[in-house]
């Protein structure tokens, strides 16, 4: 599938859908959907599978900063040089996000490094084993916020509790 | 019924020290006599912290910090961020610039890759094949010293271009060393195709078929070996590949022995495409000035690493240090294969099938703890450890 | 042997701790294990270790500490490896040595020797079982399974030059086969009976049961100094052992120090280079190999055998 | 299907020269853009500190002793170096250079690491 085609069927199909979405093209191969309800997800990224456009490339969290209030998330599908980005805002507080782990097994690192890099709850993911984090770094410290700093992180950690 | 299966089980962990693995990463491997019947990974030993520390860096400080994300494909690090930093930017980098950099990417997928046969020779204990990839390694090592001054984290990207101009010696260098190593790479595909006891270790093990493929999210290698169409190179041109197309190399076996096959094909590509862009090499400055601070704005880049396709999300707020950095490497997506393919096979099959998509580690674990401002007293002396030691084990017995 | 005198027991303590038990045969070990380093070096392009390698080895891990392990039974874990190192040096007292004859003999030494050296196997499996660690215990379930993989056919190619020599007893067959080539009337049993020197001595391809890439070190993983010295010095003679009885049964025999030489460096020439060129066997594919095509092989040489003896008889 | 396909190889090698190269005893010649010892040449620096900025390891401080008489010192932390040369490359006045003589820099005692440049004291 070229990429042309890819970014026009990706377009038609977040703007016939009934989802609220804002559509921007903000480079020549890049389309990106923002979602206004986290409910829309699934059904998005199952509509993109159903018209096989795409694979999972990545998963972002962005910290906006306490200021903003919000995290952002966002759900890179690739096919050729066309990059689909859905976006989620999320509230910084008890962010939940539903896993993709159902429709795509793949997401399932990504959404695991989302949960203990940025603190938001994935819904309906099985594993939610640590990945990557240490086990002696307390539960409630998310280390890609941006209101954790090195010296909060490494104070967190303590020897003894190994 | 699952809870007494699970409690006969007889777990094998392989790592987070082990002779398998070249880099720390923990397996348990539960087997049942050399069977095995489940798999299960845990990441992050080789942690760095990069992704945040990378926010309190300068754009420029931030290229050799992603640099050092990984040992082997480091310029394709760098790239991918460059690429990125300078489409933010709205600059266009010279020609030749472009052309070197994808010069240099190619002799690193052939150094990975030549680093990865031996490896993966060694694996399965056939250590001349290991000890003659890695003789060879040498010639690339050295060709990338002499081009750059570092036999790794050569470090020729800047944000603009790259340090480092071919001159001519360069050049009969780099065409010595490939016309060597091309002879010797027919001489690896014969071995690894035709020798009747490595095919015993390779053919029909770790079978990936083109759907698993898919739904697994492979890429690079592992996934081209499975049958499936995926190459940034000829996808999404970046750089120069548009003028100098790259010919994609897939085998639809989906066992070792392709991804072998694959891996080795690959290299002729490489050499190919350094010898035409040699030979067409642009003229022009190799730098072009770059602001120091970054226009606020997100971009994307791609870019085919050895192992697969990288993807580099970047986020400027319009300072001079990035707002958000987002590597995303290739033995990522490929891990949840391994653990995955890992069932079923023997236990002798399971160093096999791990180096088989050529993991990389480093790669893997860039994000976390940074202790770069841990209070003294937390590092400990050698006569503290010791006693921690003493008083941990006092405390086990008691 | 008639009444023992002093002199006698002299002899025998001479013969049993220096030469050519003893010292002497540890010390070829250790000079054959060299040999084996430097040769595979050399073929992978390398400089390999200095002569005395070997030797600052087994002083540096002789006077290492000695872990024993919580779990395991401390009298087996520093019993095992005195009991190998001592069935392989017994064994050598059955096995001729060039230009002697072996120091004590009796109709049927031949088993007991091989016996002995199967010993050496026998306890690198009780090693491994002994001790809790995971990778012990694969590596002991696999060296056991290699053991009576190849122990069959190993013994029947040993038997054959016995058999045509009409005597179960190492002298009287190295007396026959002095000066016969029967590696050229008994070709099989030869291929069997070196191939099954080096799955007795794990080197690789068939080192499966000491994979390093998936068992760390087989069942030698928990030891550490002296165990693990004497385990490598056991490996070392019964390696010598193997290529000496090799090369008396099947390479017209080993009358002076010269053809001892020639004779066991070619055969270890032969086997650095399977080893070099080889991918190591999983256990099965081991398994598999002894059954499906050794024990076949040694079976259709003893026909041959059988069928040219009654022919001529 | 064939076997001991690397036959031809082990062969040549067991009678050639090992290709490991002895190091200590012997040295291969240094390629000439080796990146080794930064070397600072005092005559040209105007003080920018552009070096120091863009330095990824901070392994560089550019001291002001006299900005009208153009008195700098230079102070170089060997073993927080990364050998990036983004410091080469920043230096508009060319006054930086990685030599590619001297890069055995390994040392046991830590404080020769530190090294102040324009003291008088040349290289440290």
């Amino acid at each position: 599938m070229k990429t042309a085609e890819a970014l026009s069927k990706a377009r038609q199909l977040v703007e016939e859908w009934e989802f609220k979405t804002k559509t921007d093209r903000p480079e020549p191969n890049r389309l990106d959907v923002a979602l206004t309800t986290v409910d829309d997800l699934i059904p998005i990224v199952v509509g993109l599978r159903v018209i096989r456009l795409g694979y999972l490339a990545a998963i972002t969290g962005v910290d906006l900063g306490p200021d903003e209030g919000d995290l952002e998330i966002l759900y890179h599908f690739c096919t050729a040089a066309a990059v689909i980005t859905l976006r989620i805002r999320v509230p910084r507080q008890d962010a939940t996000v539903p896993s993709l782990t159902e429709v795509i097994p793949s997401a399932e690192p990504f959404e695991r490094e989302l949960r203990e890099m940025f603190g938001v709850e994935v819904s309906g993911l099985r594993n939610k084993m640590r990945l990557y984090l240490p086990d002696d770094l307390p539960e409630d410290v998310f280390p890609m916020r941006k209101d954790v700093t090195d010296q909060e992180i490494s104070q967190s950690v303590t020897l003894q509790e190994i | 019924m699952s809870e007494v299966v699970k409690k006969k089980s007889f777990t094998i962990p392989i790592g987070p020290q082990h002779p398998a693995l070249k880099e720390p990463e923990h397996f348990l491997i539960s087997v049942d006599g050399e069977i095995v019947t489940d798999a299960v990974v845990r990441l992050g030993y080789a942690h760095r912290g990069i992704e945040k520390a990378v926010e309190s860096r300068t754009w420029v400080q931030s290229l050799y910090m992603l640099e050092r994300i990984c040992g082997i494909c480091s310029h394709i690090h760098a790239m991918a961020f460059c690429l990125g930093v300078e489409q933010l930017a709205g600059v266009e980098v010279p020609p030749r610039a472009q052309a070197i950099r994808v010069i240099v990417a190619e002799i690193e997928r052939i150094h990975s890759h030549l680093l990865w046969l031996g490896v993966a020779a060694h694996e399965a204990g056939f250590d001349t094949l290991f000890m003659y990839s890695w003789r060879d390694r040498e010639k690339i090592m050295d060709l990338l010293e002499g081009f750059s001054g570092n036999r790794v984290n050569y470090s020729v990207n800047v944000l603009g271009g790259v340090k480092f101009n071919i001159d001519d010696a360069q050049e009969t260098a780099i065409r010595e060393a490939i016309s060597f190593l091309e002879e010797r790479t027919h001489h690896y595909l014969h071995i690894v195709t035709k020798d009747a006891m490595f095919l015993q270790r390779t053919r029909g093990i770790g079978v990936m078929t083109r759907s698993q493929a898919e739904v697994l999210g492979t890429v690079g290698p592992t996934a081209r070996a499975s049958n499936v169409y995926r190459d940034i190179r000829v996808e999404a041109p970046y750089a120069v590949y548009d003028k100098y197309p790259a010919r994609i190399v897939m085998d639809n076996r989906g066992d070792l022995e392709a991804r072998f096959f694959v891996r080795i094909t690959e290299l002729f590509e490489s050499y190919r495409l350094i010898l035409e862009i040699l030979e067409t090499l642009p003229d022009g400055d190799l730098t072009i000035r770059m602001p120091r601070r970054i226009k606020a704005g997100e971009t994307i880049s791609r870019v085919e690493a050895p192992r697969g396709e990288l993807f580099y999300f970047i986020k400027s707020n319009g300072s001079d240090t990035p707002e958000r950095i987002r590597a995303r490497t290739p033995t990522i997506c490929n891990m949840m294969s391994v653990v995955k393919l890992l069932v079923g096979h023997q236990l002798a099959d399971v160093p096999m099938i791990l180096v088989g998509i050529d993991p990389c580690f480093s790669c893997n674990d860039r994000m976390v703890v940074l202790n770069r401002d841990r209070k003294i007293e937390k590092l400990m002396t050698w006569e503290a450890l010791r006693q921690y030691g003493i008083d941990y084990y006092k405390r086990r017995s008691a | 042997m008639g009444s023992t005198t002093t002199r006698d027991v002299l002899l025998s303590l001479t013969a049993l701790l220096i030469f050519p038990g003893g010292l002497f045969l540890l010390l070829v070990g250790l000079a054959y294990e060299w040999i084996d380093r430097k040769l595979l070096a050399r073929m992978q392009n390398r400089v390999g270790p200095r002569w005395f390698q070997p030797v600052a080895d087994t002083i540096k891990l002789l006077a290492k500490e000695e872990v024993i392990p919580d779990s395991v039974d401390a009298g087996l874990f520093i019993g095992l490896p005195i009991v190998a190192l001592a069935g392989v040096l017994t064994a050598a007292i059955y096995v001729p040595f060039p230009g002697l004859p072996s120091v004590f003999s009796f109709p049927g030494d031949l088993i007991v020797t091989i016996f002995l050296l199967s010993l050496l196997t026998l306890c690198l499996g009780l090693a491994g079982a002994n001790t809790f660690d995971r990778f012990s215990l694969v590596g002991a379930t696999r060296a056991l399974t290699q053991l009576f993989a190849y122990e069959a056919p190993f013994l029947l190619a040993l038997l054959g030059p016995a058999f045509v020599a009409g005597s179960w007893e190492i002298n009287e067959i190295v007396g026959y086969t002095d000066g016969r080539w029967l590696f050229i009337t008994q070709p099989f049993g030869f291929i069997v009976a070196l191939i099954g020197l080096i799955g007795k001595l794990e080197i690789p391809p068939l080192d499966a049961p000491e994979a390093e890439t998936e068992i760390v070190a087989g069942s030698l993983t928990e030891y550490s100094g002296r165990g693990l010295a004497l385990f490598h010095l056991g490996k070392g003679v019964a390696l010598v052992l193997g290529l000496t009885l090799i090369s008396a049964f099947y390479l017209g025999g080993v009358a002076t120090p010269l053809l001892f030489l020639v004779k066991t460096l070619a055969l270890l020439l032969v086997i650095v280079g399977i080893h070099a060129l080889f991918t190591r066997l999983r256990i099965d594919q081991t398994v598999g190999l002894w059954w499906r095509y050794g024990t076949l092989l040694v079976l259709v040489q003893w026909l041959g055998i059988i069928l040219w003896q009654e022919v001529m008889i | 299907m064939k076997l001991g396909t690397m036959l031809g190889d082990i062969a040549i090698s067991l009678f050639s020269r090992p290709s490991t190269e002895r190091y200590p005893f012997e040295r291969s010649e240094t390629p000439e853009r080796l990146r080794g010892l930064l070397i600072w040449h005092p005559e040209e620096c105007i003080g920018c500190g552009l070096c120091a900025k863009d330095c990824p390891a901070g392994a560089l401080d550019v001291i002001v002793l006299d900005k009208e008489a153009k008195r700098y010192q230079l102070r170089y932390y060997l073993d927080r170096c990364t050998f990036c040369a983004q410091c080469v490359y920043s230096c508009r006045q060319g006054c930086l250079e990685m030599s590619n003589e001297r890069w055995e820099l390994t040392a046991l005692d830590r404080s020769t690491f530190e090294i102040l440049y324009g003291n008088g004291l040349q290289n440290g």
